[in-house]
């Protein structure tokens, strides 16, 4: 994948605005359990969609992060999502769904996360 | 004065083949307020293909959705090439670009027909589903079944289209084409289908861009944006441009997706003139490296993302799937308020949303 | 006896006013509101028994005493003016105590009128129904006024004065009604205006006082015509008799000129019966207590209005002026109509339903035919009884949830059933068969092809009278699974009017036949031949107790009755129907919690209530939207009419 | 009483409810309403509306949301009725078995009468089911 | 008396027969026009029988009165017109039976109920004035309204009153809830208020509303047979190709919206209803 | 409004298009994926087929030599057909029919591994 930048999770509401100003379209948003950390990937597309820009910034699971919805209504549904299966703290959403925006209440909580200390375990083992 | 009212639109109505619910404030019959509720649809798709073993996330990538099921195993399958990244055989990416096109074709017939439901145009629908009855044939014919067709694995195709086979598509398809030129001509003319699409659900190009929006859904807004210009497969070999309606309304939607339908017969056309001669798949061996990778194919109702990180081991590490309708979503917010109750289905059908992939 | 009858009829309203004014213990104050009531109900009914007759009152100059009551009225309206600092009440009681002074003072008219009453057919229909509805009406404002005060924390009661001016506004109706002497026609008029005034006013609020001082100079504009109609006919006609009410309608004056004054008449009856434009009035009337709605409504005012414009039919038969009537009245019958769809408050959709059916009954005057004209009294009598009590039904709704809303009203049925029962029933009696008022409304079709515009309006008039009344209806029984049980108690003061009037409703309506051929038949006749006051023998329609059958159709009126009584009441007690299972509604399978609740899971899995609102269409038959353009047309209408007078002689 | 079964069989109006299918099921089920495969010539009409319904079309695996819903359904449709699981989601959970929001097939929620094989399913095998369940319907002893 | 109560039972027996084996073919012929087989012709009367057997759900006690009163007043509005009574009362009673529909819309708190019961009430608005309009036309024509004078006449009715014909056609559409005209409740489900008043209505209730649909049915084809009584069999195929004519329109139209339909019916509904008594009314002046 | 009106006559004249299933099957496609069927005499019992089964319809007890399949989780995807080193499994065109409980279809395995192993 090429184009990544690295920023910082403060940047990302400025980054981004740039980004689409310049006439981007926001694509998506990816999360990754970093097992300590969370990173946070986002995909902006330009030049008829050919090329692809990403953001990228790591924070800390219990860190609180900017929400780009107040610049894009885009990004609405993703971050939401981000909240509910990673337990990324996105503070600010223009509608917050509460965690409930694909799961019920008897669903799992934050389940994309990997379980940390099978994880740890395995990694013994190796 | 007027009194509103605030009722719940799904999940199951049945003007939504899928579980979704909209949360509808009306006044008279006028839409002031829309809340959507997604989740109805909730499987943990994305969990399950880390737990699977990279080739079995296929076939259940596959079933994300039903409708363009064949545009997620070739999505699938080339993010998990790309991790190596393998050297596919041109003949491979032929096939998999003629399957794709047929699939579009059915998936269009289909929403035309469906579309026509929405506004109560039975005897259309019926005639739309009729023909897309025979593009299923040959689906099944070449690639083994009609719906969910199993045909893409990690290296190659499992099936190769003969020359006989060859002939039948090429019958088949003139014969689709030509009957749906007539349906798709009352269309685009009848006056009642004008009257309740022209104008309906405005969306403006810079709207469109704003929400995100993808597929036909933006090209009817006038922008000339899709994966295929990526020439992921065979496109960069074939002759293509998207098509474009600057209207923004239910009606350009609408002619993007009709004209997308003879394109894509033209692009399968092609396609089979085109098709080289060569090994149809290539052998691999062990898990995809560790490696980040994105996948970009257009499905019929818009540019399909698949993220992949693999990590050496036949599981992959992380499998993210943005689907069209994910992106599309949003722009009920700003399409529903201001418009009927009667336009409710027409606005929402227009935007094509397949909760199955939104929610994976 | 006759002397006792015309003074009960017209004084002792006035008489028990004062007493009730004075005393001011509530328990007495009922007594004699009571008495009062049962005494003018059954003076009504021995005019029945006693039939036509005229009379002139002697031994006392009653005509000076009008005369200075008179003055004071209108001096009265001077001071409003100045007080209220309202130009339009100053500039219209200027308008009609002006001409008045120059008719008696520099004119030195002679006024006297022999007879000075005429008591016939339609004057003592119109009596009944000012006796009957109305002293029910001052029987349940008993109750309400106390209720009313305690709701808005009144310290000082004035319930008394209150019931003074409804009382006092049976008499003047009474004489207006009897009154032969168009100067004393124009005396009661003038008294009917004033209570109205007082009634609406009666809160005292900002309001109430904008509204009623509204009415005021509205009907002023009226009383002026009034005057200038009296003055034209003193001059051209030469002298007294040209104010006899039986001479012009009688055809004994010149015809040519008589069209003018005739003309104003009509307006001023337009006025008082609050034609399109003249409607705000009577819906700003609507801050006043109900019984003030109720009575202006039903049974006094409006019915003046439209008292004066029939009784005058004979006169502009024939004319342009009838046709012109005609269209005046069917025009509002549409207009308002149409207005009436957009109004969510439950009072206003009920006025604008009497000004739509009053202008049915000036269409139908205009029409002039004999069949008309019996549509026009028979729709008078069933107007009043079922608006009568639908307005006392509003009352109790909005004494029971405190408020006038209709949307408010959603599931009453479990809260109040009888309440809800009696109001439905009104309903239902305002615009469907069996009921009295669709019969009028058919005979009215029947005869309106004479003027066929005006039959177009009916058509789509009463259209939109469906829908509004629907929609009401069905938020009135909209139910959750509960119904309520046992019926709510209503007090006496309540419950005896409604069920009398809702008794009245299915009386009359059953035995509309030989209502009609003993009473409405002959009123008609009055009206139409006027010179031939107490003729009789008229027949137009054909008449067996089960039917009414005219020389255009067949109204099966038992047999719709019987369809009536299958259809809705035989169900309620059909128990083979009912179901053997409740199960909740279908909210696309969101509907959560028990069987009665009406919420669904909505977003972020919470619990969401179903909120249902009726369509208004303000956008397209909004008073905003509809208003400025049905009035316009309304005062051309107006102006067309009143110049039919002036140029097609 | 015979009459009324006898129309029973001959009239079963269905309700197709999607869980969280991949939507391959749905699209078949809505084909065999097509021309190709007319399932009215059997008195079969899509009702869209549970309190008219005999016949409950499910698809998809159950989550946890639609379990709720699928449950509220079921109770409206008033007896006698029929539920007819298609596909191999709506039987047992199938390829999804494995993924955290579903719990399994149709049969967790409400009683299952007849089960269609298949991903997806062809229309001709639904109408197979169907007739199975009228079968199953007609030797009933209601 | 004897033959009125004969004719009486006979037709509270038989139009139910004809009107659902009308309802039959409109399902084997729509069939056809979508390249479809079909269902057997007797199919509605299966539909019928199976509701019947059905398991009685409501959601409130009371709420199949009103369905009940709709039937009652549509086999008594088919009942003026059987006793070749009065046109104007047939309406009214039609009337009632709409606003019948109306209530048992309202009567419960189900949202999509709702809608169509408002959506009814605006169906109402579209063909009640054409209605009037064609008892006046009638009376202009023969200065009564009763229908027994209709048959009295030797000349039929559409050659006057064709105009009108054409707008009671369109309110036959409206009647056999057809596109584009199927906005209250379809026949059909696929709509955005699902099945709209009757919604709620289940089994046994759900066929007392199809009986009542039978009626009907049979009730405004009556209406159009009116336009030709002499002989009346002519009357009879204007009626019937009408009703072929409704299929073809429903399969060739998409379903409009309620707003469009009332301004339709106001403005050419009317203006053909106002055009042809005028006509009328100064041919023949005033009867 | 018309526009529609040739193509309905078309089908209204030209009889219905309705394949009239239970009365005439159309024989399926060749290749077509109907359903699995296991040879008893071919399998033994490698377990590649269950572990490869993305739906977990397929389970092995080498112990007792048996081979489990369960046809209501089968998702056709022919997965098994294509990996079965004994060509024990085919890929029967027809579909299979629906049931009313749950079948599950117990094979013991008879097979011999062959010579040549995959
Ligand atoms: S992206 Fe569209 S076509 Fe693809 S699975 Fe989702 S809904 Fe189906
Ligand atoms: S993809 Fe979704 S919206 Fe489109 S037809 Fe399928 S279920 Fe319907
Ligand atoms: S609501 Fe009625 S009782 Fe209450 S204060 Fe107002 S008028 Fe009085
Ligand atoms: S809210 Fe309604 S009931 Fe209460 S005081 Fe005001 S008008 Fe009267
Ligand atoms: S059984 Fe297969 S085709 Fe059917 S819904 Fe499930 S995954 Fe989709
Ligand atoms: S035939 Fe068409 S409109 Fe009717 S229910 Fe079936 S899909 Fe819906
Ligand atoms: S066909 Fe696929 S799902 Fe079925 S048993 Fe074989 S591998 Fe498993
Ligand atoms: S031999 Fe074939 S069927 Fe037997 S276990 Fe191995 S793969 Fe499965």
């Amino acid at each position: 994948m090429e184009n990544i930048i690295q920023i910082t999770k403060n940047d990302i509401v400025n980054e981004g605005k740039k980004l689409l100003d310049a006439g981007a379209k926001f694509v998506t948003a990816v999360c990754n359990d970093l097992d300590e950390k969370l990173e946070v990937t986002y995909f902006f597309s330009a030049n008829r969609g050919v090329d692809l820009t990403c953001l990228r910034y790591t924070v800390g699971k219990d860190e609180e992060v900017p929400s780009l919805t107040g610049t894009t209504l885009s990004t609405l549904l993703i971050e939401n999502e981000m909240k509910e299966l990673f337990g990324l703290k996105v503070k600010d959403l223009a509608i917050d769904y509460g965690g409930h925006l694909m799961l019920a209440h008897d669903s799992p909580t934050t389940p994309m996360l990997k379980p940390k200390k099978a994880e740890a375990e395995s990694k013994g083992e190796i | 004065m007027a009194t509103r009212t605030t009722v719940p639109f799904g999940p199951q109505h049945p003007v939504l083949p899928e579980p979704v619910q909209l949360r509808i404030t009306y006044e008279d019959e006028k839409v002031v307020e829309v809340v959507p509720v997604i989740g109805y649809g909730q499987r943990g798709i994305e969990k399950a293909c880390e737990l699977n073993e990279y080739n079995k996330n296929i076939y259940l990538c596959e079933r994300v959705c039903g409708i363009c099921s064949y545009q997620h195993s070739e999505s699938v399958v080339l993010a998990t090439e790309q991790l190596w990244p393998l050297d596919i055989p041109p003949r491979t990416k032929f096939l998999r670009t003629i399957w794709a096109e047929m699939a579009r074709t059915h998936s269009h017939l289909l929403w035309l027909g469906l579309f026509a439901d929405a506004f109560g145009y039975e005897s259309m629908f019926l005639q739309f589903w009729r023909i897309r009855e025979k593009v299923l044939d040959i689906l099944e014919q070449t690639a083994g079944h009609r719906v969910i067709q199993s045909v893409n694995v990690v290296g190659g195709v499992r099936r190769d289209i003969d020359e006989a086979q060859k002939k039948t598509v090429i019958d088949t398809l003139n014969v689709v084409r030509r009957e749906s030129d007539d349906l798709v001509n009352v269309l685009i003319n009848d006056y009642t289908v004008k009257s309740r699409t022209v104008g309906v659900g405005v969306m403006t190009k810079a709207q469109a861009m704003a929400l995100g929006c993808v597929g036909p859904t933006l090209r009817g807004s006038g922008v000339s944006e899709d994966a295929r210009l990526t020439k992921y497969s065979a496109y960069g070999e074939l002759n293509y441009e998207p098509i474009v309606e600057t209207a923004g309304d239910c009606y350009a939607r609408m002619k993007v997706r009709a004209r997308e339908l003879f394109q894509a017969i033209d692009l399968q056309m092609e396609a089979l003139s085109k098709l080289p001669e060569g090994e149809i798949a290539i052998k691999v061996k062990g898990g995809p490296p560790a490696n980040e990778t994105v996948a970009r194919t257009e499905a019929p109702r818009g540019e399909l993302y698949y993220y992949a990180k693999g990590n050496g081991t036949r599981h992959l590490e992380r499998m993210k799937i943005r689907t069209p309708t994910f992106a599309n979503l949003p722009a009920v917010l700003i399409l529903l308020p201001g418009c009927q109750l009667a336009d409710v289905p027409v606005n929402i059908h227009s935007l094509d949303p397949c909760i199955s992939c939104t929610e994976r | 006896m006759t002397d006792g009858m015309m003074a009960i009829a017209i004084l002792l309203p006035l008489l028990a006013g004062l007493v009730i004014f004075l005393v001011r213990d509530y328990y007495a104050r009922n007594v004699v509101v009571v008495v009062t009531a049962l005494t003018l109900i059954a003076n009504s009914i021995l005019f029945v028994v006693k039939g036509p007759f005229t009379y002139t009152p002697t031994g006392f100059n009653w005509g000076l005493v009008i005369e200075v009551l008179d003055y004071a009225i209108l001096i009265f309206y001077l001071y409003l003016g100045f007080t209220l600092r309202n130009w339009l009440v100053l500039i219209f009681a200027v308008t009609q105590l002006i001409p008045l002074a120059y008719f008696e003072f520099v004119m030195k008219a002679h006024v006297e009128v022999a007879p000075a009453f005429v008591v016939d057919n339609l004057a003592i229909i119109m009596c009944l129904v000012i006796s009957i509805v109305g002293s029910l009406i001052c029987i349940y404002a008993l109750r309400y006024m106390y209720d009313h005060e305690q709701h808005a924390h009144v310290e000082k009661s004035r319930q008394s004065r209150f019931l003074l001016w409804l009382v006092l506004f049976l008499g003047a109706m009474n004489g207006l009604v009897f009154a032969n002497n168009l100067v004393w026609l124009y005396f009661f008029w003038e008294v009917t205006t004033m209570c109205s005034f007082m009634l609406i006013s009666h809160d005292k609020t900002e309001l109430a006082i904008k509204n009623a001082a509204r009415a005021l100079w509205m009907n002023s504009t009226g009383g002026t015509a009034f005057i200038i109609a009296i003055i034209y006919l003193y001059v051209t006609q030469g002298g007294a008799s040209a104010l006899s009410m039986q001479n012009i309608i009688g055809g004994t004056l010149q015809g040519s000129i008589l069209l003018l004054p005739v003309a104003l008449l009509c307006y001023t009856g337009c006025t008082k019966a609050a034609q399109m434009p003249f409607q705000s009035w009577l819906l700003g009337a609507m801050v006043a207590p109900t019984p003030v709605s109720a009575l202006l409504h039903s049974s006094t005012m409006v019915k003046a209005g439209v008292y004066l414009v029939l009784r005058l039919a004979p006169a502009y038969a024939g004319t342009y002026v009838s046709t012109a009537v005609a269209i005046v009245g069917a025009f509002t019958f549409f207009g308002t109509s149409a207005l009436a769809i957009s109004q969510s408050t439950g009072k206003r959709v009920l006025a604008y339903s009497t000004i739509a059916n009053l202008g049915l009954i000036i269409a139908c005057a205009g029409i002039n035919t004999p069949l008309s004209i019996a549509a026009a009294i028979l729709l008078i009598i069933f107007h009043a009884i079922s608006k009568g009590m639908l307005f006392l039904c509003a009352g109790t709704i909005e004494h029971l949830i405190w408020s006038r809303d209709i949307e408010d009203m959603e599931g009453l049925a479990a809260k109040a059933p009888l309440t809800t029962l009696i109001t439905a029933l009104g309903i239902l009696s305002m615009f469907l068969p069996p009921f009295g008022m669709l019969l009028g409304k058919w005979i009215a079709l029947e005869a309106a092809y004479r003027i066929p515009l005006a039959a177009v309006l009916f058509v789509l008039a009463s259209t939109m009278t469906i829908v509004f009344w629907t929609k009401w209806l069905g938020r009135l029984l909209q139910v959750l699974p509960k119904l309520g049980w046992p019926f709510e108690k209503l007090s006496l003061s309540y419950s005896v009017p409604l069920w009398t009037l809702l008794v009245g409703i299915f009386v009359v309506g059953i035995g509309v036949a030989p209502i009609y051929q003993n009473f409405v038949a002959s009123a008609a006749h009055n009206v139409i031949s006027g010179t031939q006051i107490f003729a009789s023998g008229w027949d137009n329609m054909s008449l067996s107790g089960t039917s009414v059958k005219g020389l255009l159709g067949y109204f099966p009126v038992w047999a719709l009755y019987a369809v009536f009584a299958i259809a809705v009441l035989l169900p309620l007690i059909f128990v083979g129907l009912k179901p053997t299972q409740l199960r909740p509604v279908y909210m696309c399978g969101e509907q959560s919690g028990a069987m009665d609740a009406d919420e669904y899971m909505a977003e972020a899995d919470t619990k969401t209530k179903v909120i249902l609102g009726g369509y208004y269409f303000q956008d397209s038959l909004g008073e905003k939207t509809l208003n400025p353009v049905v009035n316009t047309i309304a005062i051309l209408l107006l102006v067309i009419m009143i110049g039919c007078g002036v140029i097609l002689k | 009483m015979g009459l009324i079964h006898n129309s029973r069989i001959k009239s079963p109006w269905i309700m197709h409810f999607d869980n969280s299918s991949c939507n391959g099921c749905d699209i078949e089920v809505l084909a065999c309403l097509t021309p190709l495969y007319d399932v009215e010539r059997f008195g079969i009409v899509n009702m869209g509306n549970p309190k008219h319904a005999d016949v409950l079309l499910i698809t998809g695996p159950v989550n946890r949301r639609t379990a709720r819903v699928l449950r509220n359904l079921y109770d409206q449709v008033p007896g006698p009725k029929m539920v007819i699981a298609v596909g191999t989601c709506a039987s047992t959970g199938g390829v999804f078995h494995n993924c955290y929001n579903v719990l399994g097939g149709v049969d967790k929620v409400v009683p299952v009468d007849v089960y269609i094989p298949g991903c997806s399913v062809r229309p001709e095998a639904i109408i197979d089911g169907v007739v199975l369940a009228l079968q199953k319907l007609a030797s009933a002893n209601l | 008396m004897m033959r009125q109560l004969i004719l009486l039972i006979a037709t509270i027996v038989v139009a139910p027969f004809i009107g659902g084996l009308l309802f039959g073919i409109d399902r084997r012929i729509t069939a056809r026009l979508q390249g479809r087989f079909g269902p057997p012709i007797l199919q509605p009367f299966y539909d019928f029988l199976k509701l019947i057997g059905k398991e009685r759900i409501a959601v409130s006690r009371l709420q199949f009165v009103w369905i009940y009163a709709y039937l009652v007043f549509m086999v008594g509005s088919l009942l003026c017109l059987v006793f070749q009574s009065d046109f104007l009362i047939l309406v009214f009673l039609l009337g009632f039976a709409g606003v019948s529909l109306v209530l048992a819309g309202f009567s419960t708190k189900s949202p999509y109920s709702h809608f169509g019961a408002n959506r009814e009430l605006l169906q109402i608005m579209a063909y009640e004035p054409v209605l009037l309009l064609l008892a006046i036309g009638i009376y202009a024509q023969n200065g009564t309204f009763l229908i027994s004078e209709i048959f009295n006449q030797s000349r039929p009715l559409i050659f006057s009153l064709w105009p009108l014909f054409i707008a009671v056609l369109y309110v036959l559409t409206i009647k056999m809830r057809k596109s584009p005209f199927d906005i209250a409740t379809s026949h059909h489900a696929h709509q955005e208020i699902v099945k709209g008043v009757i919604t709620e209505f289940s089994g046994p209730y759900y066929a007392l509303y199809q009986l009542a649909e039978w009626y009907e049915i049979v009730l405004v084809l009556g209406i159009v047979a009116l336009f030709w009584t002499n002989p009346l069999w002519v009357g009879i195929l204007i009626a019937l190709a009408a009703f072929l004519l409704e299929l073809l329109i429903d399969n060739i139209a998409a379903r409009m919206t309620a707003p469009w339909m009332v301004r339709l019916s106001w403005t050419v509904g009317l203006i053909l209803g106002v055009l042809n008594i005028a006509y009328i009314y100064f041919t023949k002046g005033v009867s | 409004m018309a526009l529609m009106l040739p193509t309905i006559l078309r089908n209204f004249f030209g009889g219905p298009a309705t394949r009239m299933y239970p009365v005439q099957v159309r024989e399926p496609f060749e290749n077509a994926r109907g359903h699995v069927t296991f040879n008893d005499d071919k399998c033994f019992l490698c377990g590649l087929c269950a572990t490869k089964c993305p739906s977990e319809a397929i389970s092995i007890d080498k112990e007792k030599r048996l081979l489990t399949f369960y046809p209501a989780r089968c998702i056709v995807c022919e997965v098994c057909a294509l990996a079965c080193p004994g060509d024990a499994i085919d890929m029967v065109f027809k579909w299979r029919a629906p049931f009313y409980h749950k079948p599950v279809e117990v094979h013991e395995s008879r097979g011999k591994r062959p010579r040549t192993p995959m």
